[in-house]
């Protein structure tokens, strides 16, 4: 299951619709990314996400899709957040069902590093009490996503 | 024809969100040397930075040839998650 | 934050304690164990979990320790229900957060991989229709903790 | 004296939830050969199985010394999570 919305998700929600009608899964690995208070040195207090909303989606399933060939999972859920955000609001929400818990957690990761490698998002942080400031790809990241190819 | 959309800092940058031109035909590679030339500005942030393409929603390499009606997508690195 | 109990937990309220309060966290893993409905060949349709309980919160209590020392974590939670347990319940949340997800999906990993190995639970299953029968240990559970030594 | 606390399948097997006898001075090991010695069915399940002793709610390797009144735990490996 693939959303991008405006709208906050509820953790618990997530966990049934991702569980619903499976006894088989031993294992949910859940991941949260979260608006925090520092960002490549500056302190930031709002957030504002940009996305190209035709390939967010397509890009996304994709990814879910490839996670399931390479993993035995249950299921597989990916919830991203667009538009205005603030400081701890969730921005990501990456849910991963299983029968073991090493597949649901080396899935989890994979699912991550490629969204942050690839899924088409930009992050403008408001910082430094004013100054607008689109955010820096991240080189560690790029790291994190090759590792898997 | 083709409609070229452009995404954060290189929408802000260009000051433009779309562009629509006939790219069929033309190379990733040769479209951005294409557009490059319109300006300055557009040299720099064309062809300078680094600039991801995608072609109907997919990432494409340098030397994808476009087709008719695609649509074409320019963006910088991504930052979500 | 450490708990042994027989009532069930809400995912929601382990996140929000979590970060109560938490600007500079910005990856939050979440594990969550399940009953399943096939174990080891057999059939599940119950489970009793038997605990040391002397020994549980001590233990789960150093492992947090140990964590938080190898890691450069926010935050960790452990909760592990004990007594009577149906198929799909919920039996063990392992939560982490820290600023970057790296140290908070290894940190996970190592939490619920020493928890299964050494912190002193026995599931008894109710099997096939009728049988009661412990569970054995896993020599998959063994590894994938001597590996974090 | 010292309380020895059997769980799990070994505590239903011995049919026994614990024994205090004085087990000071001995080691871990010592202990478990002197248990044993009760009858066929506790040298069976002390000693030919694979069982894990906690001392004071720690884990306690063979040669651990036992304490006055420590508290003596014996299970089979875990099985939890």
């Amino acid at each position: 299951m693939i959303r991008v919305q405006e709208q906050d998700f509820d953790i618990n929600q997530e966990y049934q619709a991702l569980l619903n009608n499976d006894s088989s899964s031993g294992a949910v690995v859940l991941f949260v990314g979260r608006v925090r208070d520092l960002n490549q040195g500056h302190q930031v207090s709002q957030l504002f996400l940009e996305h190209y909303s035709q390939m967010t989606e397509k890009y996304l399933a994709q990814l879910e899709q490839q996670a399931m060939e390479l993993w035995p999972l249950e299921n597989v859920s990916i919830i991203h957040r667009v538009g205005e955000l603030k400081l701890e609001d969730k921005i990501v929400l990456v849910a991963v069902s299983s029968t073991h818990r090493e597949s649901a957690f080396e899935a989890a990761q994979y699912l991550i590093d490629l969204l942050k490698a690839n899924a088409p998002f930009w992050k403008k942080e408001l910082v430094d009490g004013g100054k607008n400031r689109w955010v820096n790809a991240n080189h560690k990241d790029k790291i994190a996503a090759a590792q898997w190819s | 024809m083709n409609k070229i959309l452009f995404f954060a800092q290189l929408r802000e940058r260009l000051q433009c969100d779309e562009v629509t031109l006939d790219a069929a035909g033309l190379q990733v590679s040769e479209l951005r040397q294409q557009l490059a030339q319109r300006n300055e500005r557009w040299r720099k942030w064309i062809l300078e930075k680094d600039v991801l393409v995608a072609v109907n929603q997919s990432l494409a390499p340098a030397e994808f040839y476009i087709g008719s009606g695609d649509e074409i997508a320019m963006f910088p690195p991504v930052t979500g998650g």
